[in-house]
Parts: C-alpha cells; structure tokens; sequence
C-alpha cells in the first residue's frame, strides 16, 4: 500500500468535511423540524392532515434519495415559472437543493420513527396524565414528547448516522463533500480500494462519535431504566 | 416515440427491463433481509449477553456496519470475497477468475448492513418487553432457549415489526448500490435507460414509482403484521 | 382544602344513567349517583363487576355510551363524531379532570420521572402554581404517606405499598375537589391502611368529596358516610353504611360479605 | 491477479457502461449499441478472439478490472500519465476535439473563433483563448468532474469564471438548459449529440480545441500484466485505423471523424 | 398435589442465612426459615421491609448477596464469576423453579397470549406434557378462580381481580411442590378473597407447602400454621399464629397490627 499516496488522498477528503459537516447538520435541524410537523399531521386527528402525512411519508421513504434529489434539483430548474419565482434565486443554489432534498428525505424517515417512539408509550401512563387534567401541547410537552423521545432515541440515532453516509449523494448536485470529492480522486487515479478506504475512515470516525454521543445522552436521559439505584444516601 | 412506447413492453419499450429489474431487486433485499435477521439475532443477541467480549464484539458490528458508507463494504464483499475464492480456485488448479456470482455477493453485503440495523432493531424491542414477564418465565423454570422461544421471541417480533419495516426500506435502497457487482438492479436499470434514451426525468420518474410500488406493498404485509401482532394490547396513540 | 361550594346546592357530582360496553359485554347498565361536599361514598362490588370501569368513565378515560357526567352544576358537553359519542369541548374535560383526583388500581406513575417529579408534575405544569412552592407541599406529602427517603427514587425502583402511596401523593398534590380512589389500599399493609384512612378520614372533614372503590369493609363501615354494592353493572343497594350493612341488604350484598374473613 | 501472461487469449471479457451515448447505450431489448460495440466486433473479430460484451457500472469497473472480472474496459477512457499507473491502456481508438457550449439565444453565443478549430500542445494557451476569457468573465462554466478538461478549465478559466463540476455531462447539460450555469466544455462529439436532444437551442461558441493538450485520446484499458493482450489489440486498432473502418463508424454515431 | 417428600425428612425448602442490598441500602439482613410439607407460613411486615425481595431471592429471581437456598435437600450451588455471584448451574436453577411456584405482586402475565395460553404454556413447554390433557386442567382451574368466561381473553382486558385470579392459576398449573404468594388476594373483592383463601386451605391439606406475603390478618391467623414477621429485612417474630398474635410478641408487631381496620 503506497502511504504517501494514502496520506494525500487523506488530506484532500478531510478538506472536503467541513461541507459534510454542514449538508449534515442543517439537514438534520430542518429535517428534524419537518418531521415533528409531520408526525403531528399523521396522529393528529384531522384526516386531510393524516392523508398528507401518510403520503408524504410513503413517498419520501420509498423512494430513492438519488431520485429524490436528482428530481428537487434538476427537474424544478424544468419548469419555467419555478425559474421565474422568487424562489429560484434560492433553488439556483446546489447547496440550498442537497439540503432541502436531504431534509425532506430525513422528515419521511423521522417521522416514522418519532410516531414508533409514541406508539410505545405505556397507555397506563398517558390516562395517569390525562387525569390530572393535562391534554393537547402540555400533554405532549411534558408526557408524550419526553417518553416518546427516549423510546425512538436508539431508531433516531441510526437515523442521524445514516443522514452522515447519505450526504454523500450531494455530489449529485455538485455539492462535493468527502465522497464526491473521493470518487472524483478514483476517476483521477482509478486507485479504487485506497481512495474508499480513506473516506470510509473518516465517516467511521464521524459516526463513531456520533454514535458515543447518542448512548450518552440515552444514558442521561434513563436512568430508570438502569438496575442500580441512582439515590444513594448523599442525595438525601 | 411517445412516452407510453418508451416505458411500455414493445419493441422500443423499456418496461420488460424494468420489470426484470424491480424483480432483481426484490430479491437482492428479500434475501438480504433473512441474511440480515439471521446475524441480526445473534449480534442483538452479543450485544444483551452479559460477557463483555460478545458484547463488544457485537457493538464492533454494528457500529462499523452501520458507520462505514454502504459501497465500500459492497466493494470488500464483492471484491474482497472474490479474491478468496480465486485464490481457492487457483489451488485446485483453476486459472481465471471464479468470483462470487454477483447476486450472492451483492445480497450477503446488504444482508450483512441489514443485519447490522436489525440487531439494533431487536435490543431495542428487547429491552420494550415488560421486565415482569420476564421474570414470570423464569419463575415457572423455563430455561433460556424456551424462554427465548415462548416468550421473548415473540414479543421482539411484535415490537420489531415497524422497525423491521424500516430496515427494509433501508435495504431496498442499498441495494441499488449492488450494480458494482454488475447486478442490472432497478436503480441502475433506470440510469442506463436514461443515459440511453437520454430520457433522465422520465426514467427516474419510473424508476421512483416501481420503487413506491415495491413499498406499498411491503407496507401492506408489515401493516397486516403489525395488526396481528398487536391484537392483545389496548390501543394506543398513533395506530395506524 | 375546602372549596367554594356548587351553585345552590347542587351536587358536587352528579353522575346520571351510565352506560358502557366492551365489544359484546355491556359492563354498566346505567348507573346514577350523586355526591355532595363531604360525601365519602364507598364503591363495593366482586371483581370484574365494573367499578374501575366506572370510575374511569366519571373522569372520561372511557368514553361511555351512554349517560351524563355534571361536576359543580356544569355538564360535560358531548357530541357525536363519526358514529362515536366524543366530547365537545376537550378544554372543559380537562379543566374537570384537574378538580377530580384519581388513584389508579395499578398505580400508573410515569416511569421516567422520580418520585418527587412525578408529584409536583401537575401543579407545576397544569396548574401553573410556581414550582418551589409545589415542592414544599409535595415534600410534605411525602412525610405524610411515609416515603420521604424515597422522593428521588424512579418508581421502577419502589415497592408496590410504597408505589401506591406515591400514587395517593401525587393525585392530592392536585388539590382536587373530588377524589376518585380505585382501591387505595390495595398494596398496603396494616399498618399503612391505617394510616391512609387516617389521612382520607382527614380529608373528609375538610369536606372533600370522594368516590373509593375498595374491598376494606372496615373502611366503608367506618369512614364512608354512604356505600355503593354494584352487581354485574348495576346498583344493587345503596345508603349509609348502617342500613345497608344491617340484615335488611340485598341477598347478593350478604353473600358479598358473608365470606369476609375467609 | 494470477492471471498471466501465459494465456493464450480466446476469450476476452469487455466491460463498458452502456449508459454513455453515442459512445456505448443499452437499446430497449437489453443488447449493447453504439461507437465502441461495434468497433468491439470488429476487433475481436480481427483478433479471432471470441468477446463478451458487459455492461457494468462505473464505479465498480476499475476494481473488478484489478480484480480479474473482466479483462478489458472500453468507455471512452481518456490516456493520462496518472492513469497508467494503475492500468495499461492500448493505442488511441479516437480522439476528440473539446468545445464550449450555450444556448444559442445568450449573449456568449457565437463568441470569437466559433467554427474553427484550433490545436493545442500541453500548457500552451493561444490568443483565441484569451478572447474567450474576456469574453467569459464573471459567467459559471459546467465541466464533468475529473476529466481531463478540468485542469485546462481551472488553469485558463478558473481566476476569472466560476467553475462548476458535475458528475456526469448528463447533469450539467439540464443545468445549462435551466440556466443555473451559462457554459459547457466537454467532448465535442458528445456535446453534437446533446445538441440534438434540445432540438437546436445549444450550440458551440468559440473554437474547437484539439491537439495533445488533453491526451493521446480514448483507449482500451487493460491489467498491467496482460501485454500481450495489449498488444494483439494495438494492432487490431492499427488496422481498423488502417482500413477506415473507424471513420465510417465515427461517421454513422458522431456525425464527424474522430480518428486520431 | 401431594408430592414424595424429600429425602430423610430433610425440609422442603430451606433458606439459610440471605442478605440483599440494592446499592447502599440494605434490603435483606440475614434471613433464614425451613419449611416443610404442608406448612403454610405468612409472611407479614410493613410496606418495604423487604417481603417481595425476600420471595424473590428464594426463586432467585434476585441473586442473594451472601446465603443459601436449599430445595428438597439440595443446595442450590453458586459461584463467583466477574465479581458477582451467580448460579453454578443455569439448568439445576430452572429445575428448581419449576418446582418453586410464584404468584407475583404485579401478577406479570404474558400480554401477548390469552388467559388460557398463559395458564397451558408451563405445563405444556416446560414439564412436556400433553397440550390437550393441560388444557382440561387448566379449564378446571379458571372454573375454581371464577374466570372461565375470560379463557380466550387478554391480560389488557381483564379487571385487576380478574388478572390476579389468573395469576394463581397459572402457578397452580404447574403443581408445584412450594408456592410464593406475593399477596395473592389485594386485588380481590372479599367473596373472592374468601374463595381463593379455601383454595388455599385445600391445597395445604393436600401437604403443599406455601410461602404468603400478605396483608390479611384474618388468612395468617386462621389458615397459616406458622406467621414470620419481617421488619427492616430482619425476621422480628416467628411461630405459630397464636402465639405471635398473642400480646406477648414485638412492640412493633402489637403496633403493626394495632392499625388494623382503622
Ligand atoms: N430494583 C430495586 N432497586 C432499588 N431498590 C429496590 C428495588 N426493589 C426494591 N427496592 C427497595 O427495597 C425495599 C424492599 O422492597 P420490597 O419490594 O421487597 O418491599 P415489600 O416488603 O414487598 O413491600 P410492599 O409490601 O410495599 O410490597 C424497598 O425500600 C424498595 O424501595
Ligand atoms: N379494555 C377492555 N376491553 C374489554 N373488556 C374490558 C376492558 N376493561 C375491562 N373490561 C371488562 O369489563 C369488566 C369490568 O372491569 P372493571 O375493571 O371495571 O372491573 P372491577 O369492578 O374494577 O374489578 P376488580 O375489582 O377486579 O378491579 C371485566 O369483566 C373486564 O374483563
Ligand atoms: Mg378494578
Ligand atoms: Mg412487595
């Protein structure tokens, strides 16, 4: 293996991570945002808001996110009166696309996640909260978001890694993060293993941390699920 | 030629392709994910188990197998088996590349990723099972494979089920990266139609659609599950 | 404790023609009841006979079929949507619910919040009262019920006597005006039903209104001033403990009893 | 791989893309067409080597090349020194001139030198191509990533137009019809055969660009250790170059002589 | 149910000398008790001395810190393993429990079979025995509790008397040599109380030795043959029911008993 070689390649993908880094986070944010609002459509009671949620659902995670974003980005640019709209000068931007298409993708998912996470919600529980008179946003807020939350945190963070490894498709759109910025390498030197095995380090590095991060806070936030008792004597 | 010649079975028509296409796709996943369960099982199964070595073993798997992009590890499944077997086929005096045919390779690597999210997917409905029945198995003297098999089975299976339906969507699109092994999957198929016809948004259109198609009808069979499965709780938010 | 009373005289309570069935089984088959200030009105009747069901019925966590629910002289608007009896007005339920108390047969405690922050959850955040405050009163509380030591303990870390008694805690942090207890004393020993009677004894004078299912007949001999036998879903006898204790109660109600004490 | 010179090769096993008209493309039936099929037949033929044609995707071709699947790549591969680090390639089969493109109603159209042709050597620059740096300045241009293009486009163009990548000449050509970027340069048979599919709103503005400056040309890759299969091709392409048939297939796909 | 006594008339169940602590607090502070056949031993103490863990550690479904449990004369083995002590032998433990019955605080179904499935799956996957003779049996055992209309029903359906009714069942259905009631009757009405309580007296006639946690003064008193009194995870009195009830034991037994009834 030819480590000069490995060691150049390395510096030219870790210079593409910061636009991995950044396609990653906003996608998360917005596509966090995105799914709250469609998990309230889909349990909401409203059945035109359940039928969109539904379907939106369907199509965002049935579909390919190559098709997904391939169609957000070259097939909006088809229609004149999009090019014409005061959003072009927003949508004219690669970037401003790889986010939106990442977004719209990670909601599908998310949503699907967060409403497992409200499905496993003890009912015992939520009577206990409606009988002390608590129903609609406080309801939410303060029963059914926290323990929905802890229960798709394990589904949520395989969500999040997968955003990491799905942000390589931006290149697509000449977004060029650290896998388009490898495969552009491979085509340059056709050295294949050595360019993959490069990129596939830092995102193990990347979801790695991810991951750490996510059992920490999954750690945090149950400790009435552990075994040991949190309460020694000190506390009290 | 008119849209519906360039889709449709005729002569110049793509749809016989594409249809074979959404079959080798199907069955890429379909096999993958049984591949999946199996090492699925037994990872979640390193992962709750009280040794340390299997449990690290197990948290190894899945974060490398859910950490690293999915290409790569196709690549060193595909590549990386195929030069075992050359090298196996050399001994016994073959010249040549023997390779792992592509199908096999292209599902076992994304059984071995489905696998990786199933066991992630069976903890996590491990852990929803009520402690107290557990313990009610044991207090009757099941041992550990029966418990395993009356109680814990299927009830991991019943919280599953939405999160095997997940994985399943998830396998259904990594395996339009099986094309490396040179697998015309729906994905790829699609692509050549396009960079063919030139016909981009058309064929990605289609191809979009025969990937819904597949996921209406994979929801249909997890739904009916779900169903079944949740008959003895009472109902909860967010049924579908 | 003691609240502003109803509108002239009417009933704190008023529960009129009750119906409810699961599937094929009809589980009340109209059931009234009225309760004033003070009133503490004990639930009798053999398992399965409908008193949790109807107590859940009262603060609407079953919807029943058919029947009128009146707290404070004001009536719980229902309508009909898509074939199924709803409530009208989602605020009024929940405004209702914070004056009526309920313990839980199976305690119900959010799994995830400690002892102390499951108790000054409502006041906190349905009542809106400030939180320092709350926490004084609900360490209180806990002294009062004997679990202090356990206020940062997770309920999966309790015992059933010591998980039930939160669960006394954490419905009174509400201040209610109407308690609806289904079997208070159920995980207690002894010496602890005691000292809950005690405590609802208390409550009483102070002119709290509650509803008890229980099977301590000690309880609804002593401490109710009115006992309900329900049988298969209905009334069977109803009035002060004296009467319908006495012989004159119905045969059901006998044989109910008969065997207490094994 | 162990596989070694010591084959006599009867078989061959050809892989291309199949999605990269006019060069190579799948037809509906799911045989293979185009340029570089053809041109297949007529060397193995020649060669009287039998040959499979397989259609795989890109980025699985060089791998599986090392790896022993295949033994030969023909998709329009550009020689460079870098290249042939890591794979052998055989003489040029064709070698194409490059272009800038834009729609025809812009105002960059028909920019000077448009119609003519122009040779290059490797690092030279010419008048022709300072008219169309003042000509392009402050404009995006479209390249396909990782050709060889790109370094004549960031060397001349890149300090004073926006250089944008993409990753296949399909994509950028939907941007420039959507307007999100102004210019083309590419392969000017490819950009003929775009032209076609946007019924006549692009055309080329400036010269054609030839010369050694982007290569020797398109060529057959190979394993490093098959020479003799090299060689067996090298002189199947020598005579298909001998006897026209290159030009006549370059005629019937691009429309123009592509011969080097 | 009467089952070939242990050898040389050694005790049924044997339990030497078991400590517990859950983190800093200890739990369970050296307790020992011999059971033989037919004894019926109540196990009574206030709410947290420790009664469920004390049950729990005989079937082991908490691992004792330091102690030994013997089962028919035979010593259940443990061993060391990465600083904890577990059982020597997976397979010695789960023969033991099938002989150990468990009738559990929180009753802890299985929520994804009915009643019936829940009563057959011991008998028939654990002991082997033929499904269709374990069904007749387990038919007979819901007629006994009084919930034959429920078979096909699941544990989300059923009222909590009903739940723990088939609770019983399903530890009966394993004719187990030792059962261990964790109060077996706080969810029942009195008939059923009463009802359940005769079942008991049947089963300790036919020699079956029983361990109940309980609150009933009126079952220690009258069916048990033997009252332990626990209190802070130390036995506090032991011995038969007249003497422990009469005025000469512990302080805190006259004062835990002396809150009954209110
Ligand atoms: N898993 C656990 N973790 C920490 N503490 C525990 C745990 N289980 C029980 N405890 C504590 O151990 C003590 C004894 O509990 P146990 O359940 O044995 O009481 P009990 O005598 O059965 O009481 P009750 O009559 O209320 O059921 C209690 O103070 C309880 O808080
Ligand atoms: N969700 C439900 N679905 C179907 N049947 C139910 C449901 N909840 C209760 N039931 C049935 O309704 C009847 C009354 O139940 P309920 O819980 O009101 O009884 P209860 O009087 O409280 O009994 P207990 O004293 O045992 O708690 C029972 O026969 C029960 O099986
Ligand atoms: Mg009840
Ligand atoms: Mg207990």
């Amino acid at each position: 293996m030819d480590l000069d070689f490995m060691a150049s390649t390395m510096l030219t993908l870790v210079a593409a991570l910061p636009m991995t880094l950044a396609l990653f986070s906003l996608s998360v944010v917005f596509g966090g945002l995105l799914a709250l609002l469609v998990v309230w459509m889909r349990v909401g009671g409203h059945p035109v808001a359940r039928g969109f949620a539904k379907g939106y659902i369907f199509v965002f995670r049935g579909s390919p996110l190559l098709i997904q974003m391939f169609l957000v980005f070259y097939g909006l640019g088809q229609f004149g009166f999009i090019r014409y709209s005061f959003l072009w000068p927003a949508l004219r931007e690669p970037f401003v696309c790889a986010v939106l298409s990442l977004s719209l993708c990670t909601a599908g998912y998310t949503a699907e996640i967060f409403r497992f996470g409200l499905r496993s919600i003890p009912a015992r529980e939520i009577e206990a909260a409606r009988a002390v008179g608590m129903s609609g946003f406080l309801l939410t807020r303060r029963i059914l978001a926290p323990i929905a939350f802890r229960n798709a945190l394990p589904a949520y963070s395989t969500e999040v890694m997968m955003m990491v490894k799905s942000t390589a498709l931006a290149s697509l759109v000449t977004v060029w993060e650290v896998t388009g910025v490898a495969q552009r390498l491979i085509a340059q030197t056709y050295r294949t293993m050595e360019v993959f095995l490069c990129a596939a380090a830092i995102y193990l590095v990347l979801n790695f941390l991810i991951l750490q991060l996510m059992a920490l806070l999954e750690y945090r936030l149950n400790p009435h699920r552990r075994a040991a008792p949190l309460f020694p004597a000190a506390l009290q | 030629m008119t849209i519906l010649q360039t889709i449709g079975f005729g002569p110049t028509g793509w749809g016989g392709l594409l249809l074979v296409a959404t079959l080798m796709t199907l069955c890429v996943t379909a096999v993958a994910l049984v591949i999946g369960m199996v090492l699925g099982t037994l990872v979640a199964w390193a992962k709750l188990s009280g040794s340390r070595i299997a449990r690290s073993i197990g948290s190894a798997y899945t974060t490398v197998f859910r950490g690293v992009p999915e290409l790569l590890i196709i690549y060193l499944v595909y590549f990386g088996g195929s030069s075992l077997v050359t090298a196996a086929g050399a001994a016994f005096g073959y010249q040549g590349f023997l390779g792992m045919p592509s199908f096999v390779a292209g599902a076992l690597a994304v059984g071995i990723i489905s696998g990786a999210y199933q066991a992630e997917v069976y903890r996590g409905a491990f852990l929803a099972i009520p402690r107290g029945e557990l313990e009610a198995a044991q207090a009757i003297g099941m041992n550990r494979t029966l418990r395993f098999r009356r109680i814990i089975a299927p009830q991991v299976l019943r919280f599953a089920i939405p999160g095997i339906g997940n994985v399943w969507q998830l396998s259904l699109k990594d395996s339009a990266l099986v094309s490396v092994t040179g697998l015309a999957d729906l994905m790829r198929t699609s692509q050549i139609a396009a960079g063919s016809t030139r016909q981009h948004f058309l064929f990605f259109i289609v191809g979009g659609c025969l990937y819904l198609v597949l996921t209406s009808l994979s929801d249909r069979v997890f739904n009916g599950a779900e169903r079944r499965a949740n008959r003895s709780m009472p109902a909860g938010i967010g049924q579908a | 404790m003691a609240s502003a009373p109803p509108l002239s005289g009417a009933p704190r309570l008023s529960v009129r023609n009750i119906t409810k069935s699961f599937g094929p089984h009809q589980v009340l088959r109209g059931i009234s009841l009225d309760a004033q200030d003070g009133d503490v009105i004990s639930l009798l009747g053999a398992s399965g006979s409908g008193k949790s069901t109807f107590l859940r019925c009262i603060n609407m966590l079953e919807i029943a079929d058919a029947g009128e629910i009146v707290v404070d002289g004001e009536t719980i608007a229902m309508t009909q949507r898509g074939g199924r009896t709803v409530p009208a007005d989602r605020r009024q339920v929940d405004r209702m619910r914070s004056e009526l108390g309920m313990v839980f047969q199976s305690f119900n405690l959010w799994s995830h919040m400690t002892i102390l922050e499951n108790i000054i959850e409502g006041p906190v955040h349905v009542l809106k009262r400030p939180r320092a405050e709350c926490i004084a009163e609900a360490e209180a509380l806990l002294v009062k019920v004997g679990i202090a030591d356990k206020r940062h303990a997770y309920p999966a870390h309790l015992s059933g006597g010591q998980q039930q008694r939160a669960a006394i805690a954490r419905s009174l942090a509400m201040k209610p005006k109407v308690m609806l207890f289904d079997e208070p004393t159920s995980a207690l020993d002894p010496e602890l039903v005691g000292e809950v009677l005690r405590v609802m004894r208390a409550l009483a004078e102070e002119g709290m209104t509650m509803l008890v299912v229980t099977h301590e007949m000690s309880f609804a001999r002593t401490v109710s001033n009115r006992v309900i036998f329900m049988k298969a879903g209905e009334i069977d006898c109803d009035g002060p403990p004296d009467t319908v204790f006495a012989d004159g109660a119905s045969p059901a109600f006998r044989q109910f009893i008969g065997n207490f004490g094994g | 791989a162990p596989v070694a010179a010591a084959k006599d090769w009867k078989t061959v096993t050809i892989t291309l893309e199949g999605a990269y008209a006019p060069w190579n493309l799948t037809n509906p039936d799911g045989t293979l067409g185009g340029f570089e099929p053809e041109l297949a037949k007529y060397l193995c033929d020649h060669m009287k080597v039998e040959c499979t044609l397989v259609a795989s995707d890109w980025d699985g071709m060089i791998p599986a090349l090392t790896a022993g699947k295949y033994d030969v790549i023909m998709d329009a591969l550009s020689i460079t020194e870098e290249r042939k680090k890591i794979i052998d390639f055989t003489i040029p089969y064709a070698h194409t001139h490059a272009a800038f493109a834009t729609a025809k109603d812009s105002p960059l159209a028909n920019a000077a030198g448009t119609g003519t042709v122009i040779k290059l050597d490797p690092g030279a620059t010419g008048k022709e191509i300072d008219a169309l740096k003042e000509a392009f300045a402050g404009k995006t241009i479209g390249i396909q990533a990782a050709t060889v293009y790109s370094k004549f486009i960031y060397d001349n163009f890149g300090s004073i137009a926006t250089v944008r990548e993409y990753k296949t000449g399909a994509e950028r050509d939907l941007d420039l019809e959507s307007g999100r970027i102004d210019l083309v340069f590419d392969d000017a048979v490819y950009l003929i055969s775009a032209f076609e599919k946007a019924n006549g709103t692009l055309g080329f503005t400036g010269p054609e660009i030839g010369g050694t400056i982007f290569g020797s040309g398109e060529g057959l890759g190979l394993r490093q250790a098959d020479t003799d299969l090299r060689d067996m091709f090298n002189k199947a392409i020598q005579s298909a170059l001998d006897d026209g048939t290159i030009k006549t297939l370059s005629m019937k796909w691009f429309k123009t002589d592509v011969t080097p």
